[in-house]
């Protein structure tokens, strides 16, 4: 077997030319809020329950949520910078959320969540990574998710539809012959009046399918969906939301 | 179990596309790993195909034509088709076996009338699941293996499947970097998972007289590697996708020792590393792929390949003809190149072109190279105490060769990245028995709706 | 016109792909020639995309940000793209102005910020009906040489065209397999309507500083070939359509003599008895243009090439991503193999290859095997007295090389007509004066709108 | 450069083990018409008026126009058979066209044609080999073709159907930038309550596009336009020909 030494010409490492964003502490007054930052910022679910914990014992919850609150932007920033990838997102996002349920036990009531996303994967596909992954930043995100879950037969997604009255939904599959249950879940929405920003995304789906039927917006990627849900809830309709992602 | 304790080649330089040590016959005489190799076309129907079983059937029978007449159209000797079922075939089992018996028609009568090679792999869909069934014994499982049954009987000649033991934890911890969770998802429940499967589909062929083909980690390690994607992603870090893909070579391994005889599924990119341990011909995907899936190793991947598959191409008209035919006709070409350089006695030079083009590209072509495969598989059998051990001795090597490799190059959080993997791999216990005590409270409490009791644990 | 009487290279074996005699430089870094291949991708739009100027320009951006986005994740050094002119971007020149600035826009930015290198080659639509309209003065001609302006200005770097000059007559005379009439159509007609309209293309070219690139006979040596198609096809015979080829070469040589430095159009199949002839980079197109048409000589055709194409694809979605990113996906690769041969030494090796996979499978193959190319080449600057006389001894040095080998084989049916065509082609006249005067009569009565002042005659 | 002897496994010639059809000559009793047939069977166009001009000395136009049919069936078999390829079928439908105006000079009249067919080639696209092929075998089978030509205006395709009210018409297309005027043509028919079989082919033009307008047939080659005219004239609709021709 025989190996070159210079690889020019046949190959070029743009990777390594990559500009790289750089990790700056978010620095605030209060030390126990400090620590509670940086436990998301580092994605530490080992040590989040205890800074929490400490920090409210000399802080209103609310005030220790916006501190979460405030890690997690930071790791938003890292990540598109590139200084962070996927896994440091999502393992800030279960330090965030652990650290969120804490607080509302003391506060006794649930934070009040930005707006309700229903979230689910097609009929016949069990391939639900990708769902869980958009749960996953959409709570981080603060929304309220409501996970269907994986092989949801069309009946269900209209029926969670009409009782949770969404401003978003979001569809995920694999394949492409379970993909067509968005389509007819577009079909049953409509013809009962019902009109909302219906993101779609996943293995094998495309812009060119999603766009075919009314409601459907094509989502390239799982870190989308907030910045989807913004626009939903603050009032954008669907046409709006695939005039501004899709085309 | 029976484990595989030592390599089947001498060397990793013994190892070249198109011949295996252990060739297999079937179909229309058609021969995998025997000095040639032959392509594998992946067809995928349309959306709304799968309605009736009567407009996918359709659906089959043109795309396989299509196929096959374009063989003839431009001379090529054999090709091999795959029915890689979608969820309908599975779920109805006389559906997947209706469509092999099609796509069998049409074969017999290309071989009759023009004396085409051609055989039928049919890759049954998994589509138990994990976290909400019994996975050994749930009604999605007896479907799974009536749809064997069915398509050996109406002329599968080859029977696959992508098994997805495990999945409920790798899923988990792919997305968390958790070195330790792929380790127990592949390594430890996916092997479980897979030894369970294979001895019932080895026993079903075997009845059928028909050949038990492969696996492959598709559901776990090419997960991990479509995330890592290309040098501008950011998803999964591709130091980190490389020792999953060591990882699952140990498990896909598990169908082999089970009686499975390849040639194995082409999306298992491990299965260079199982070439070197088994021996058994090898079906690999590279860049005629393209049309299913980006990777950063198109020509390493054909190194040692004995059959060269598209993946997946869904059905759809293209200015050359429809996308099965042009699929066909790309992989063709590539073979045809690999047989001529068989022919002139070259071909560990185009080999070596193909291995030189990508080994440094990235990690995955890097740890692929039939050198480090090669050593990966050492590593296997040379810790073969259980499925674990010989797991985590790959991923250690794996992450060892990406280390001491100075012309592999890594940003530096590529290379943080791989020194805290190599460092939680080292403090790993030693015993399986040890390291699945600890995992099994951790994932219990991790992820929602893992039970042990679907591994036998 | 000065005419090429001797070979660039000594023999076919120096010749090889990625290196010319004359390379070229322009663009982004970009040199074709120089020593390694480059994927030029050719992304044709949607149907419907046409409509207005917006839609269309919309639509090339996003397909050339797909392209040269896959190239940076995968590591490709650097690619061309084809502008290949719907009929709408030539009839209004700006709209193909506007389109080549667009593309520009992109390169220049990937180049910026990643050092892609990368160039444009604009292919302006020759629209021009040669039955039914003045050739050399009419409203089509005046939009193409704006349109060839409008593209140097805005940002191509190469400007070729696929001139239609006979077309009335091989249209007629293919499908009738009457060999004078291709000989008169490509080889006379179609030489003199190359000369006159590569005369204006070159002047554009030097006023605005680019490279005039090339031409290519696919308006009637592709259609022989295209309707000879595979080996279950009995539309033109492949005997016949070899040798219209080879009178192709003879008629598309005329580009460079006027100053086209190349790198040529990749579907002209000629370009390596070209290369043979003038020694200028060319573009060639083979298995992975199946997305476009079916050829029997996939592998062969890259054997000199400098640009590896795919000729055309739609823009589509499939699962691997845009069809214009999953072919640059498949081309790169292709290339990224055959520069690694070149850096290992054993590029020849690689060339031989594709040169032994369709040497013997077909006829174009045949004739297009760099050994039986050169020899065609020499026949052609041989014989250089008139068009006419080397675009004939070209078809009776295809017509006897086929003859003469007897690896090569034939049905009786193809066997009968290349015995029929080769004596046809021996019993013409030897002054092209003399052909001509044959000719025009012949094809006034049987062409409607044939008009011998359309090429000056 | 370096060449193999053998092939094998590389490639495989099934060219080479296609079954011929064997050429059998079609006897008549009368020596004239039997040249007649000859000649078209050969594609001679050198010899077809002498033989034509010979046999009318002594027999019916009628008759010598149906041994110049006689001819051409025998054409369209051995073609069918492999034993011709298209450029034997064009010369032999030359052949007998030819043969055909003398006996209508002789008669004084147009003999009676199958039905008409208009043809064309779409808007934009100069590239009309296609079409210029499908005249001439729906001309050799007996149909009336109105030739409109190459680059042709969907108002003056929409314009020709209404005045000569053909059995079928057809659309040639290279390009699919070009092809999208048949969907025009066909919503302008459509809607102007026209319906027949509107068959299109050529280049990129796709079974999936032309499928997906009403009236569209797809046209896989050239030699399916006669026996798709012959349903058309037989009063198939464009339905019945889609559900036999395509899919
Ligand atoms: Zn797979
Ligand atoms: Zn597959
Ligand atoms: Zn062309």
């Amino acid at each position: 077997m025989y190996f070159l030494d210079d690889y020019s010409g046949i190959f070029v490492r743009y990777d390594l030319k990559r500009e790289r964003g750089e990790a700056k502490a978010v620095a605030v007054e209060d030390e126990a809020l400090q620590q509670v930052i940086q436990c998301v910022v580092d994605g530490d679910t080992d040590n989040i329950g205890e800074v929490v914990r400490k920090a409210l014992e000399t802080k209103d919850p609310m005030e220790v949520i916006n501190a979460l609150v405030k890690g997690m932007n930071e790791v938003s920033r890292l990540w598109d910078e590139g200084v962070y990838y996927l896994p440091q997102a999502i393992l800030s996002s279960d330090a965030m959320l652990e650290g969120i349920e804490i607080c509302e036990e003391k506060m006794g009531k649930a934070m009040v969540k930005k707006g309700v996303i229903i979230t689910h994967t097609a009929e016949g596909d069990i391939h639900d990574l990708g769902q869980k992954i958009v749960n996953a930043l959409l709570r981080a995100n603060g929304y309220e998710v409501i996970d269907l879950g994986k092989d949801v037969p069309v009946d269900e997604v209209v029926a969670a539809v009409k009782q949770y009255k969404p401003a978003m939904l979001t569809g995920t599959a694999l394949m492409t012959t379970t993909m067509t249950a968005f389509e007819r879940i577009s079909k049953r929405l409509t013809r009962e009046g019902i009109s909302l920003p219906f993101v779609c995304g996943g293995g094998a789906v495309s812009e060119e399918y999603v766009t075919s039927f009314d409601l459907g917006i094509w989502g390239k990627d799982a870190s989308q969906a907030p910045l989807m849900a913004a626009d939903a809830v603050s009032g954008k309709d669907w046409r709006q939301l695939r005039e501004k992602w899709n085309g | 179990m029976a484990k595989y304790t030592s390599m089947a080649y001498q060397s990793a330089d013994e190892m070249v596309f198109g011949t295996a040590k252990y060739p297999v016959k079937y179909g229309r005489d058609f021969e995998v790993g025997g000095g040639l190799v032959y392509p594998e076309l992946v067809p995928h129907p349309r959306p709304g195909s799968e309605e009736t079983k009567k407009t996918l059937v359709r659906e089959y029978e043109k795309m396989v034509n299509d196929v096959l007449e374009r063989c003839v159209q431009l001379g090529f000797p054999g090709i091999q088709i795959e029915l890689e079922h979608v969820y309908q075939m599975t779920r109805n089992p006389d559906w997947g076996g209706e469509i092999a018996a099609a796509t069998k028609r049409l074969m017999d009568d290309y071989y009759q009338k023009y004396g085409l090679k051609s055989a039928i792999r049919a890759t049954i869909a998994d589509y138990r699941k994990p976290d909400e069934e019994n996975m050994r014994d749930s009604d999605a499982l007896k479907n799974i293996l009536a749809t064997f049954e069915a398509s050996a009987a109406a002329g599968a000649d080859n029977l696959s499947i992508e098994s997805m033991g495990g999945k409920e934890i790798t899923d988990y911890a792919i997305v968390r970097q958790d070195i330790k969770g792929v380790l127990f998802g592949i390594g430890v429940l996916g092997s479980r998972d897979v030894e369970f499967l294979w001895k019932k589909i080895v026993e079903i062929a075997n009845k059928h007289g028909v050949t038990p083909g492969g696996d492959t980690d598709c559901s776990q390690a090419n997960v991990a590697m479509f995330m890592a994607g290309g040098y501008l992603d950011k998803s999964v870090p591709h130091t980190f996708a490389a020792i999953c893909r060591a990882i699952a070579a140990a498990r896909t391994l598990v169908a082999y020792e089970q009686g499975a005889k390849g040639p194995t599924k082409d999306c298992g990119y491990e299965d260079p590393i199982i070439k070197a341990i088994a021996g058994i011909p090898i079906s690999m995907e590279g860049k005629t792929c393209a049309c299913a899936h980006s990777d950063l190793l198109g020509n390493l991947v054909a190194a040692v390949c004995d059959l060269w598959s598209n993946e997946a191409v869904e059905y759809h008209d293209m200015f050359g003809g429809t996308t099965a035919a042009v699929f066909t006709e790309i992989l063709g070409y590539d073979v045809a190149l690999m047989n001529t350089a068989v022919k002139m006695g070259k071909a560990k030079d185009l080999r070596d072109m193909m291995i030189n083009s990508d080994k440094y590209r990235d990690t995955h072509g890097f740890i692929l190279s039939p050198d480090n495969a090669y050593e990966i598989g050492k590593a296997i059998v040379s810790n073969s105490e259980s499925y674990y051990s010989r797991a985590r001795a790959a991923a250690i090597k794996a992450a060892e060769l990406m280390r001491g490799d100075s012309k592999l190059l890594l940003s530096d959080f590529e290379k943080e990245v791989l020194e805290s993997t190599y460092k939680a791999l080292l403090s790993l216990p030693d015993k399986e028995e040890d390291f699945i005590a600890e995992c099994i409270p951790v994932y219990q409490k991790q992820v929602k709706g893992f039970k042990p009791s679907n591994y036998g644990l």
